[in-house]
């Protein structure tokens, strides 16, 4: 067993990749110095022509990826802040993930994009501390959020061998988590398949990202009183309802947290599916940021605007006493 | 070659004159922006291309798909929504491709094409063993498009073997060139470092010629280069505006824009009979085509999110 | 009384704030010709300094018109295609929008964003046909979509007087309805404001943008069966939840009818918020586009990716024998 | 104008110093990119403008805001994230604003200013009975970035009243500047037919007299105008550096790049008493700016999303 953190978790996931597909390349903003610490010394390993660093032209490069693609390669793109993900929508949503559909499906666009550092980190500000996984969901682009290393290593390889457009978030809340793995063990982990991180039989407690820490250290704390099963989707988008379904059926309570608004948001389409699909026996609940939030720069502020421990363990005592 | 231009050029105003026809009795939904006044340009260019090579196209694309050397049966019927289409059915005029045959496809999003005919270019120099090129069309308003303008640093930063063909014909729908270009056209790709020229846009073997030598000196490595072709749209933006009647070009600049026809500036050169045995098997080439086109098999409606993705996911 | 097409509606609503505030003006696409019939004429009538026909760098004065709010004015940029607005989504979502937050209320951003012939235009395939309103929901830009020639001119008046960056969709399936409507009593509708169009005490259908229409169809067609409500948000963004509580909480019956993308869009938000706050008899229902939809070219393919009326139908049916 | 070019010049860097302080000891959360080495160009551009001009600034944002007149007092506050701040506490380092000074803010997007800017400036036209103009800067990274090509080219085509200035730093972050622009910084600028110069940024006095010469051909109606100015970066690119130790520059060119002093040669112009009285009160100012920012309270919680609309709806 070996310590992992997160981080080198998805350095490693792009090393085994680009070494074991010639096809496989990395573009994106100062990756050769390596700003993130995913791309720190790949430059090195791999050479100038598969670590590529671009200028500040998101939309140009995003697009040439999507060209790229079509050429045969499978481009990895780094975006330094969730936000460039706006600027280069486009290129995403209407150009890569339309291709294949547009073309009867001639052409594919095996294109990763990957967000080191998605979410607040603190006192970086409105532009640089929005969590819009739920967006790439909606127009129907792959979309996962990975919370434990293992998962990292296994959902970034997966991305890159999809053939299809996918975008990564690695929550900057999640950088910092170490787990013991078995360093063979190690494998891909497919899109669209959630995980228990800790079963429990009276509420289901669906985590995005950095909040399945949040969700197990509520449910440590509240042992004894509720029994929590905390459940991981990792994939947004394929969703994998079955496995929600598997949990939510069993423990007829769920309480959704999620970093990103809650309106039209990936917590929302959780409580709508449940409503429709599973059998709920008190109202779900969702812990989410407010509404078209914009996160305020004072430290105070920005917290306030994010979930917490504290509404999570509110709204689980709440759909539980139900 | 002078034969084959001729032939090209013919073949896309033909071809676009049925889908007109098409679009009137309604078995091409949605309407096209009918290339008819600007053949020279796909078919000097594309002649100056080898089957390898790729191309993007625009929303005006029937002319580059065709010159590519698209299967124009298999066009039409794609412009017809059916199943024996190119794409399909799934993609219309707007997005007819044909990746085996180097189109990666015409866009709904103007300026969209230039980067990714960069990437695939850049590929190709990657992968090593070649000497494949790209090329972009784009229209006059596209060079207003920032993607656009990124990708052509891009290009020229990394030299990349991409030819950027922008076809002036005066108008981006109704706004014209000097309503909506500052500078020139051609100082866009100068900004950047890429060798740039404007060219007859109306006869196609001089198009040729300037596509041919951008194209030889992309594929000996020395990078990107831009061509201006100037040109005029005889007909409407959109085959909207023959219901819709919108008037924005002078009636004596519409007359003086169609003196010069590509059709008669190719087809003066030849031989009449040779022109006239070349016009015949184009006509029936497109009977063929229309009658494949109209008797082939819509979709099944069923089947409305096939290839969706590349792996078959169902979300 | 007078017939009032909803296209003349948006026409009029624009030419009477144009009138009546100095500082509205018009920038976009081919708006001088009036490509898209919305402001036909208007260059006659208030001349080039407000009627400003832009070269295709929607970026750009997309951001320009926020400049010009900054600086005093009230821009409304109509937009030519519905995906344009993804190529601006950075200038909207992460420049505007965020202007009255981040500068602790010394900015003020009135733009309004116009899309005149969103959703399917039949046949204008994959890149010309999306509805991506909730995208704009979710980030917490203001959003609206008016079903009637009243609504068109009220929400139109409002989202230009708004202080705020507001979008607004005027449905393809929605340019063609007329009504009969006292010119004198057009006014001004508030944003976040739902309506009754038809009263009913078994269903509560909310039906968004030109699916009121099929809505109120459906509801004839099961007159003496099912009682349907037809209820209409008309602003998705800010959302009359409590104008939806009372219909629902009397009904205790829910469907909803929206041409946008299954996952994550308002439908999903609809659904969420009724399981979690309103007293729901029968689990609720959504008739949507498909999750991740791109619209194929061939009609029948096109047609079979948007909800329609059989689909509400049943199920109405289906929510109504729970 | 010598001493007051000198006083801005100096309050900035040592602004930016007490900035870094402050970082080090957690007043200041996120860090900030500090402006020092750059300081001559904020104080040249904006001693040419006046009180109701307006500009918009970048990520690396202070020199601006405090030149074009903020109170370095709520700036700091702004900064350390008090309610007393510019912004209330909302905006820090990379959205400091003050609109009652003509100040459009600090911006995290690279190249998001120059549309901002140019839509400010033709705003002032429209509205007639003055000369107010915009200026907009930005780095040597955000000539490669779309929308600001774009808003050059609408800023020429309206003939906007628009100063579009460049800080080439030799650095976008790590990446030179020879391998982010094809071509020139200028280039860009001639390709929209945008006048343009290249200065020593280095030199307050210079940038001033260049700035004044393009704001009053703007002044007068003859549109936009370009500056670049040559500088470098004397600090990291951003404070997390400071821990991050990434190497990236030349040690030999941190060395030669620090030679000239914008301070110094601002200050080597004035009599070393009036420096010197410049310098204390300087240095009394910023001391009260630290008492001030750091004792002011920070904003409850309970207020987190005030302001988020104009109109107070609740969604
Ligand atoms: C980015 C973008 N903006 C606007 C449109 C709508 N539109 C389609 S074609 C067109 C004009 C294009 O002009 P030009 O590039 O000169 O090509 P042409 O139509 O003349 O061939 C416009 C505005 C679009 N498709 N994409
Ligand atoms: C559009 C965009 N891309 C990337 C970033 C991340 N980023 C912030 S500053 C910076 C470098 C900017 O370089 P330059 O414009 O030269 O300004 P400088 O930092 O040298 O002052 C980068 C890549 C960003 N904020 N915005
Ligand atoms: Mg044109
Ligand atoms: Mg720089």
């Amino acid at each position: 067993m070996a310590r992992l953190s997160y981080l080198k978790a998805l350095q490693r996931a792009l090393i085994d990749e680009m070494s074991r597909d010639e096809s496989v390349f990395v573009l994106g903003e100062d990756i050769r110095v390596g700003v993130n610490n995913v791309t720190t010394g790949l430059l090195a390993k791999f050479g100038p022509q598969r670590v590529l660093d671009t200028p500040l032209s998101e939309q140009g490069f995003t697009s040439f990826a999507t060209g790229a693609a079509l050429a045969g390669m499978r481009p990895v793109i780094e975006f330094q802040i969730p936000s460039l993900l706006f600027l280069v929508f486009e290129q995403i949503a209407n150009q890569a993930h339309k291709f294949s559909l547009m073309t009867g499906g001639q052409a594919r666009v095996p294109v990763t994009y990957f967000v080191p550092g998605s979410g607040s980190k603190t006192g970086w500000a409105g532009q640089h501390s929005d969590h819009p996984y739920g967006l790439f969901a909606h127009v129907g682009v792959k979309t996962v959020v990975p919370a434990t290393p293992a998962d990292a290593y296994g959902l970034f390889v997966s991305a890159i061998r999809e053939d299809d457009p996918v975008v990564i978030f690695a929550p900057a809340g999640s950088l910092g988590v170490r787990d013991d793995v078995d360093l063979e063990t190690l494998s891909a982990v497919p899109l669209g398949v959630g995980t228990i991180h800790r079963p429990g039989s009276d509420v289901t407690v669906v985590a995005v990202g950095h909040h399945v820490q949040t969700a197990l250290a509520v449910a440590d704390q509240l042992e004894g009183e509720i029994s929590v099963e905390v459940w991981d989707p990792r994939s947004l988008y394929p969703f994998d309802w079955s496995g929600l379904a598997e949990s939510v059926n069993r423990t007829g309570r769920l309480v959704v947290i999620d970093d990103s608004n809650r309106h039209c948001g990936i917590a929302g389409e959780i409580l709508a599916t449940a409503a429709e699909q599973m059998r709920l026996t008190a109202p779900p609940r969702r812990v989410t940021r407010p509404s078209g939030a914009v996160l305020p720069f004072a430290l105070a502020l920005d917290l306030a605007c994010q979930p917490d421990a504290e509404q999570l363990v509110t709204a689980v005592r709440e759909v539980a006493k139900d | 070659m002078e034969a084959s231009l001729y032939r090209m050029v013919r073949l896309i105003r033909r071809f676009e004159e049925r889908c007109v026809e098409l679009v009137r009795s309604g078995d091409i939904i949605g309407g096209i922006h009918p290339y008819i006044g600007q053949e020279a340009i796909a078919a000097g260019v594309c002649a100056a291309l080898r089957f390898d090579d790729i191309i993007t196209s625009t929303h005006r694309g029937h002319g580059h798909v065709l010159a590519k050397g698209a299967d124009p049966i298999r066009m039409l019927a794609e412009l017809c929504g059916k199943v024996t289409g190119l794409n399909r059915g799934r993609g219309g005029s707007m997005h007819a491709a044909d990746f085996s045959k180097g189109i990666f496809g015409a866009n709904g999003i103007v300026g969209a094409g230039g980067a990714i005919a960069t990437g695939a270019a850049w590929a190709f120099l990657r992968q090593g063993g070649g000497d494949k090129v790209a090329v972009s069309f784009f229209g006059d308003g596209a060079v207003s498009q920032g993607v656009l303008l990124e990708a052509m640093n891009l290009a020229a930063l990394w030299k990349v073997p991409v030819l950027f063909v922008c076809e002036n014909n005066g108008y981006a729908t109704t706004l014209t060139v000097s309503e909506s270009v500052a500078g020139t056209i051609c100082g866009r790709a100068s900004a950047f470092g890429i060798p740039s020229s404007t060219v007859d846009g109306m006869d196609a073997a001089v198009v040729f010629e300037a596509a041919s030598a951008a194209v030889e000196s992309a594929r000996r490595g020395e990078g990107p280069a831009f061509l201006e072709c100037l040109t005029y749209r005889f007909d409407a933006h959109h085959t909207w505006e023959h219901k819709a009647r919108v008037r924005y070009r002078p009636a004596e600049e519409e007359v003086s824009g169609r003196l010069r026809d590509p059709v008669e500036i190719a087809g003066g050169r030849l031989d009449p009979a040779e022109r006239e045995s070349i016009d015949e098997a184009i006509e029936a080439l497109l009977d063929e085509a229309v009658a494949f086109a109209t008797t082939s098999p819509a979709p099944d409606p069923s089947t409305a999110l096939d290839y969706l993705y590349g792996s078959a996911v169902l979300p």
